[in-house]
């Protein structure tokens, strides 16, 4: 049984991967890369990878189809039909999965428990991590405490795609000087825009009575990651979705007075702090950086003081960043409409020249 | 049972598919996209049962959840993209 | 605290980046970068004295011993990286309060520095750690801030290049990451040494085998070594100048060392050279390198484009030390990452001081720039000297380590061939040095002054340096010979 | 007791799959988008609760079930609201049948350069 | 053979499905669609090589005794930030190319590159 629902899920995303490639619609594409998305991490499911299926759903299916979406709401939504050099693509991809086949002849077979992987380093883990950490789930433990380095590095690269996207996308908010033509294109711009949260009443009630549970549960995640699937990055995800609908239903200068800027900021870089800061302490205290038993005089207490605190650290920073990027996107786009119409001017203008 | 169930939703899951892939609209993806969705939330509640560990329905409410999202947030920014349905350029 | 040494090197800039939000002024934050930059500096230099005199030193993040846990281990070769590049990301920064002002607005300011500072812990990471899978997510690290910064540059084509550079860098880092995961399938492990005493076994493996083509084509693409290398020189050129000085000394010269760990620490020297044609290989892609990339310079309108092929062509010049693959070739490998950062970094903030003044490093702007920027000017013409390999500039140690290795493997016509690239480096520099200093000064150029003292210092400090080691070699060739006899298996 | 249980639980799955196999069915053989819709919004909700239920009973741990109940009772404010949202979108951009007949490809506009 | 590496065998033709779609397609959208799908099949590799027939997740809990390995899961955790990471700054570098060019399509930008040279 088993084997064939992780045939199914795989030949589910063989046929998706090839409409991919076809699909001209960039929409079309997108919404399908969000089924992709959601059928790998059914998979993963299947594959006992539950902390892992969980975080590709909320960012795989979601976040990443959103991020696309406000994306293709800026650029357009069609592709350009010719393809340059398919045929050497072509063979850089079949030379490239013939050597990835050759290598698979070697391998230990799937699900074989005599192969390497299952023998060398991971015993340690399923058999004394509850000993050595205290934690039911593996995961959590090898994540947030064996290889906390990883994960601090995890963090970091959060951060660096906030802070990347920030120097490339945010505005600087100028009084609009708007006059005559381009002034009623915006006004019927911001039209359309509200028209989405004045109609959809219905989505609005169900919206604002759902948020607060989204928060609760955000936070349930956040918590309950040493005893189940869950933990900061996961949470920090759901946090930042629930802000999302807000955003998305009902505008962005109402979900901006929400959240200022400069705090969501100082939260993304003060997460990464508090992670470090853990282990700055344990150097305080003698010991290694990230050993938590430095943290308390029980070396599991410590462990579970270190894990917590340091979720804590991913949760904010991942929340924070998610809106960051999400808001630097979206304003980029209500504003963008008399950005971008600048920019085809300045283009036309130049190709004039030549 | 549990496993006709999820044969069972494993061919609509197919059927959802065949329908995302042929559109023939932006709507009918949509519709696709969301019943597909909601399958695979039964997917992953079923699945924790027949492999024997039913408690990791957390990634069920996840799933159920970033389905909507993804929904409201298909319909936001396809309605005011730049390329927008002829009717409401006629606006 | 002198024992948490190596993960002070990555924490501090790692945290300050961060820390740097909370700075409300941009000269504030530059301070403050500076001074992080320094203490890396300072830390690195500690540990290189610490790892000259007493050996290797672990260190295990966490308090996990090392298959389980993360650890850092540094040896002389790790050592050495650091070094070059806390010391030329100090130099670089020193310039960077006046540089940026004319090309980044002043808004991103403080973003400019917080990546820089991530740019940085990133790269020391990747130099720092034994675990394989850690060099991934710090590589990541580097190349996101990386595309960031490149993507920060005035011009339009800048966003292109750092586009371009994105896809290739991380189609690089995925396929690092798929030789990691075929390593750790036959082995079940991460760590670079427990790799190393475990992949013997499984040698023979197709899948080790198809590991270390990933790992290997995926770093070449890091590299930018010759087929592979479309994205750098627009990259290069089109970046804040400061960034394409510090990431001309630094970044191509990580995944130099990547590739000399992966291949003599991890997959083993039997294995490497055994397994693919490497010597054969690296040296034919070497060569055509130096060519392609120095003829390539030579039809350059842009000098940064001009200096970014140069690079390339440098980039050639380590593959085939590397390719020899005996101490002394490995020797000038390692010589020769640290002078082309020295000479590099030079040039390239020079180039960033006649961008200030003139806007644009257009080699027609450069007419007579020889008399209105002497200084400047004079830096770059030393800056080039080094780069052909004239004597008494580090151009010419490094190079002259190369060609001797290559004689001791008996390979005559390949020396011919890189006294012959020289010469070709000779033809670019000439044009530039033509352009300066015999026409007049252009008539919308009149009024140009030499560039401000605070770019001034920086830059003369690389070439002081430039000059200093190629008379006084002592220090460079010392550390070398020690990492390349340490990764060859003899005690030095 | 066990045994009605049992029975039941998997008379509510086979009712659960039978309502999905139709709202698939319906997905793809009706002519046109509101059809479609109709299918789907229809089934869809019956059948994930009649799925769900079924699941409750199967497992009568505490945790479990109030976990499910969440799913469940998030599903039957989400799908709705979903199917609302959809179709008076689709009814807001005039999408009416005539329009149906074209191809997505027609709607977006070309790609010139 | 067959049942022991057919799953590795479709992972590799997902990656090279992504891997050509970056390669050949020239919008830069669907660039950053094929590498997500690149990705994503090799955290679909990863977690392959983690399964153990008849094992369960690795969360421990009473009467199990078979986990599957939780180290691959761990790296993939990781890597799917790296990976949103990724495809965010790509996004955000489509969004400003298209401002400043006008157009997403690598030939587009490659002919206005010419015309500025």
């Amino acid at each position: 049984m088993e084997s064939l629902i992780d045939i199914v899920l795989l030949a589910f995303l063989v046929g998706i991967a090839f409409a991919i490639v076809w699909m001209k619609d960039l929409l079309a594409v997108i919404m399908l890369l969000g089924i992709y998305g959601l059928l790998s991490a059914s998979f993963f499911v299947a594959m006992d990878a539950v902390d892992v299926a969980f975080t590709e759903a909320s960012v795989g299916a979601g976040i990443s189809t959103l991020l696309m979406l406000v994306t293709i709401a800026m650029t357009g939504r069609s592709e350009h039909p010719v393809r340059h050099k398919p045929f050497l693509a072509l063979a850089v991809v079949i030379i490239t999965g013939s050597l990835l086949i050759y290598g698979t002849l070697d391998m230990p077979y799937f699900g074989s428990a005599q192969a390497p992987v299952h023998q060398h380093v991971a015993p340690r883990y399923i058999n004394d991590s509850i000993e050595e950490v205290g934690v039911p789930n593996i995961v959590t433990s090898v994540l947030a405490s064996y290889r906390a380095f990883d994960t601090f590095g995890e963090v970091v690269v959060i951060f660096t795609a906030g802070m990347g996207v920030l120097a490339l996308l945010s505005v600087v908010r100028r009084p609009k000087n708007t006059t005559g033509d381009k002034a009623r294109d915006i006004a019927k711009i911001d039209l359309i825009n509200d028209s989405m949260h004045e109609q959809h009443l219905v989505l609005r009630i169900v919206t604002k009575m759902l948020i607060p549970f989204i928060f609760l549960y955000a936070f349930y995640v956040q918590f309950h990651g040493d005893y189940g699937p869950g933990g900061g990055f996961q949470a920090g995800v759901i946090f930042a979705s629930a802000i999302f609908l807000y955003a998305m239903l009902f505008g962005m200068s109402t979900a901006r007075r929400v959240i200022n800027q400069s705090f969501i900021q100082l939260l993304a870089a003060i997460g990464v702090l508090l992670y470090g800061s853990v282990g700055v302490v344990s150097l305080l205290n003698g010991k290694n950086f990230f050993d938590y038993s430095a943290l308390s005089v029980d070396p599991i207490a410590g462990q579970h003081l270190g894990i917590l605190l340091i979720e804590l650290g991913v949760g904010c920073t991942v929340a924070s960043v998610m809106v960051i990027i999400f808001f630097s996107f979206a304003d980029r786009k209500d504003n963008g409409q008399n950005l971008e119409s600048n920019g085809i001017e300045n283009n036309l203008k130049e190709n004039n020249k030549k | 049972m549990l496993i006709a169930a999820t044969l069972a939703i494993l061919i609509v899951m197919v059927m959802a598919i065949t329908r995302g892939i042929m559109g023939p609209t932006l709507y009918d993806r949509i519709l696709a996209v969301n019943m597909f969705g909601t399958k695979t939330v039964l997917l992953i509640s079923l699945l924790g049962f027949v492999m024997g560990r039913p408690e990791f329905l957390d990634i069920a409410i996840v799933y159920a959840l970033i389905n909507f999202i993804s929904v409201i947030g298909v319909l936001r920014y396809s309605d005011s993209s730049i390329f927008k349905h002829s009717n409401q350029q006629k606006k | 605290m002198l024992t948490h040494l190596p993960v002070l090197q990555v924490i501090v800039p790692l945290m300050a980046a961060p820390l740097c939000l909370f700075l409300t002024r941009s000269r504030l934050v530059w301070l403050f970068a500076l001074m992080v930059s320094g203490l890396a500096f300072l830390i690195s230099a500690l540990l290189l004295q610490q790892v000259m005199t007493s050996g290797i030193i672990i260190y295990e993040l966490g308090g996990w011993d090392a298959p389980w846990g993360i650890e850092y281990r540094i040896d002389h070769l790790n050592a050495f990286l650091l070094l070059i590049i806390s010391s030329v990301s100090t130099v670089v920064l020193l310039a960077a309060d006046t540089s940026i002002q004319k090309e980044i607005p002043a808004e991103k300011h403080s973003y400019f520095y917080i990546l820089y500072l991530l740019s940085l812990a990133g790269m020391l990471g990747i130099v720092a750690t034994g675990d394989a899978f850690n060099v991934f997510v710090f590589l990541e690290i580097s190349s996101l801030s990386a595309y960031a910064l490149i993507a920060l540059g005035k011009d339009r084509r800048a966003l292109w290049a750092a586009y371009q550079y994105l896809i290739m860098g991380t189609i690089g880092a995925t396929f690092i990451l798929i030789g990691i995961g075929l390593m750790y399938q036959m082995t079940g492990t991460l760590n670079m040494h427990d790799l190393s005493i475990r992949l013997p076994e499984v040698a023979h493996t197709r899948t080790v085998f198809t590991a270390f083509a990933f790992v290997i084509v995926g770093i070449c693409l890091k590299l930018a070594l010759f087929p592979l290398h479309l994205w750098l020189p627009n990259a290069y050129a089109y970046a804040p100048s400061i960034v394409t000085a510090f990431f001309a000394a630094t970044a191509t010269k990580v995944a130099i060392y990547l590739l000399i760990r992966f291949t003599f620490s991890v997959f083993g020297l039997s294995f490497s050279f055994t397994a693919l044609p490497l010597h054969i290989l690296f040296l034919v892609l070497g060569l055509s390198g130096i060519f392609a990339a120095s003829i390539a310079a030579i039809y350059q309108k842009n000098v940064k484009h001009l200096f970014a092929y140069s690079s390339i062509a440098q980039i050639g010049y380590m593959i085939v030390g590397f390719s020899v693959s005996t101490t002394t070739g490995l020797m000038a490998t390692l010589l020769h990452l640290f002078n082309h950062a020295l000479m590099k970094s030079a040039l390239f903030l020079a180039l960033g001081a006649v961008m200030y003044r003139i806007g644009s490093v257009q080699l027609s702007q450069f007419q007579g720039l020889g008399r209105q920027m002497p200084i400047t000017m004079a830096a770059i013409v030393i800056g080039g000297l080094s780069l052909i390999g004239v004597p008494l500039t580090v151009g010419f140690v490094s190079k002259w380590y190369l060609i001797l290795a290559v004689i001791e493997s008996g390979w005559w016509p390949v020396a011919l061939l890189i006294l012959l690239g020289s010469l070709l480096a000779v033809v670019y520099v000439w044009r530039i040095v033509e352009m300066a200093y015999f026409r007049p000064p252009l008539t919308s150029n009149e009024n140009i002054k030499e560039a401000p003292f605070s770019l001034l210092v920086p830059i003369w400090i690389l070439v002081m340096a430039n000059i200093y080691f190629g008379i006084d070699t002592r220090l460079s060739i010392e550390v070398a010979q020690a990492a390349s006899q340490s990764l060859f298996g003899v005690n030095p | 007791m066990d045994t009605f249980i049992n029975i039941s639980s998997s008379v509510f799955l086979l009712t659960g799959s039978f309502l999905c196999i139709s709202g698939g069915v319906g997905i793809l053989r009706f002519p046109d988008f509101y059809t479609r819709m109709h299918a789907v919004g229809v089934t869809e909700t019956l059948a994930t609760a009649m799925i769900l239920i079924g699941l409750m009973l199967h497992n009568p741990d505490f945790f479990v079930d109030i976990k499910l109940m969440i799913i469940l009772i998030m599903s039957l404010f989400i799908s709705p609201t979903a199917s609302h949202a959809l179709a008076s979108a689709a009814m807001r951009n005039d999408f009416s049948q005539k329009n149906n007949e074209k191809p997505d490809s027609e709607q977006v506009k070309p790609w010139n350069p | 053979m067959l049942m022991g590496l057919y799953n590795y065998w479709i992972v590799v033709v997902l990656m090279m499905v992504g891997f050509y779609i970056v390669i050949a397609h020239g919008n830069l959208i669907k660039k950053i669609v094929g590498l997500s799908i690149f990705q994503t099949s090799v955290f679909i590799f990863y977690i392959s090589m983690a399964k153990v027939d008849g094992g369960t997740a690795p969360i421990l809990a009473d009467g199990i005794t078979q986990y599957s390995n939780p180290l691959p899961h761990v790296l993939i955790l990781t890597a799917i930030v790296v990976g949103i990471a990724t495809t965010a700054l790509g996004l955000a570098l489509a969004v400003r190319i298209k401002e400043t060019y006008g157009s997403i399509e690598e030939e587009e930008i490659q002919k206005k590159d010419n015309l500025d040279c």
